[in-house]
């Protein structure tokens, strides 16, 4: 159980081999620029981990994607969350 | 539209993800300062820095509208942005700033060609 | 738990060290510790006590300083990351001739093999890049 | 093929563009020198360090070979390297170095979870 | 007329928005990470620009590419080369 | 023809200043003379000098001082860019209280109003980044 955290925009090459990478028991958090995800509802990541990939609020917030994560409603998380994560992942992997 | 004295910037580059936006910024606004007049095309993700929401995320995240907001100030008016950018970003136009220029994505060889002196930022 | 913290991309270049630091307040806050931050690639450039950004700005290296008096985790930086990238102590300038260093306590050049370390010590390696 | 408690190393990016190609075979060798088992996983452009005809190109531009040909002596000898990586990057195998294990995608997931600690490059 | 100069690999969004820029009259130079598109013969950037495209052959060498590059019958320059294409052309733009 | 040229890579970290010294050297045999070399964003790393690479390493800072010696070419580094990032001359580590300063000439410290003139008065300005 891996807990993946994307640093990069979804078009990134960080992105694709992350989701070369994703385990079924995995999930994945979008920070930093990886949280543009939030305008691309057609990206496929959000099929293949429904309710284990989560975008996080403040960097969401500071670039102006808040508000589009909702209408999208996308599941976002607090940096408390992110800390929850990591405590129930074993292992995390950063793509950056 | 363009005259070919002014000084185009290319902002590529989002808030928060490196200093090049600023940075970008900083050499428009001084050129500016300088008497040049200067336009600014925003590519791809350097696009987010024209999102009207962008809000106060944690602390210690510096703000990019604030930075945007100025350009006026210094006379730099051409915001300009490529439909098609704006689009494959999945961005409606009007989450931009009201000030945002729409061109055409055909008119991004022109705008390079009518300008003397371009940094890419 | 504890948690090591490997950051490696440098201060306002990088959001990586902002969201390390976010990251680390938020995990004292939840009870954990911090067994140590190991500054690899160009997050050696945290250490640097030339540092001065805009008065606006965060200051980085001190916001570090500050999290290792509240807790005192250590905060070891790659000595090979960085020398090429001009990041020296005191004792580091003497060896290589230099007038002057940036590199002072309570951040300390180390080998790799802290990383590994830590990695090993730690319930929770968490890479800022 | 992977024990519990190895090490397992990514390896993204390519020769020349950042130091963390460098920087990344430089934890590998420190690992394996502290006795713990290390495997290599080439992903995208980190497979272009395997590329075995790497030659001198301009003087200080500073080859890597000599480094992957190091890490033999230090018993890392899985060069881990998925084959849709290979075809997307339209190198063929034998334009690598001969120790270059070839990997199904599909086996990639399980490498992650089988290695109890991963340092991603 | 404009010398595009590209230190990115194809598929990155640098090398997408050059070929957004570039004109009918310019010239592009892949140096840096740029020259991996001596892998991809099939690169739309081929085809678009034929014989006003390059590739910096010390950059190709260090790579291990050059060999790849000849194979594919593709431009190569060296940097006195380089120099002579900033000669020619008035403007230069770098995407990196 | 008179080149200048804009740094924007850090040494060892990006390809660019060595890219760009390459191409300094081209020019300089082919006849052009350069105007000046402009280091900004993290090409200001450029002037560090407590930078010490391993010994099989080219010194990237040297190679710019011996291209200034060879032909007389300002190094101007945008203080803006360089303080955020730990750079400083001694006169700025003054203003700010510090021990030591890590900038020395042939580089110096200037404003961005550099980098335009820079462009106004060369017939090309080449990035490397």
């Amino acid at each position: 159980m891996i807990l993946h955290i994307l640093t990069k925009a979804p078009d990134s090459s960080a992105a694709t081999q992350m989701q070369q990478a994703v385990g079924d028991q995995d999930a994945v958090l979008l920070i930093e620029a990886a949280v543009t995800a939030a305008l691309d509802v057609s990206w496929d990541a959000w099929q293949q981990y429904p309710s284990r990939i989560f975008l996080l609020s403040e960097d969401l917030i500071s670039r102006g994607l808040a508000n589009i994560a909702e209408d999208n409603e996308l599941p976002t998380l607090e940096m408390e969350g992110f800390v929850a994560l990591t405590e129930q992942y074993e292992k995390t992997v950063t793509w950056y | 539209m363009v005259t070919p004295e002014a000084l185009l910037v290319i902002i590529r580059h989002a808030p928060h993800s490196s200093n090049l936006l600023r940075e970008g910024l900083d050499a428009a606004l001084v050129a500016a300062a300088f008497g040049q007049p200067v336009h600014l095309l925003f590519m791809g993700q350097g696009i987010m820095a024209l999102l009207k929401e962008q809000g106060s995320g944690a602390p210690g995240q510096k703000a990019t509208l604030p930075t945007i907001d100025m350009l006026e100030m210094y006379d730099i008016d051409q915001l300009l942005v490529p439909e098609g950018a704006l689009q494959s970003m999945q961005i409606s136009a009007d989450s931009l700033i009201e000030n945002a220029t729409l061109i055409a994505d055909q008119q991004i060889p022109g705008l390079f060609q009518q300008h003397a002196t371009i940094l890419n930022f | 738990m504890q948690y090591g913290l490997l950051v490696m991309g440098a201060p306002y270049s990088s959001p990586a060290p902002h969201s390390a630091l976010r990251f680390a307040h938020a995990l004292l806050s939840r009870g954990h510790q911090i067994t140590g931050v190991f500054f690899y690639h160009d997050g050696v450039h945290n250490a640097s006590s030339l540092m001065a950004p805009p008065q606006d700005e965060l200051n980085l290296r001190e916001a570090w300083v500050e999290l290792n008096q509240q807790q005192a985790v250590p905060l070891d930086v790659c000595i090979a990351a960085a020398l090429r990238r001009g990041l020296m102590s005191e004792s580091e300038a003497q060896r290589h001739g230099k007038q002057a260093f940036n590199v002072a306590p309570p951040f300390e050049l180390t080998g790799l093999g802290q990383l590994l370390e830590l990695q090993q010590r730690a319930d929770r390696l968490i890479t800022f890049a």
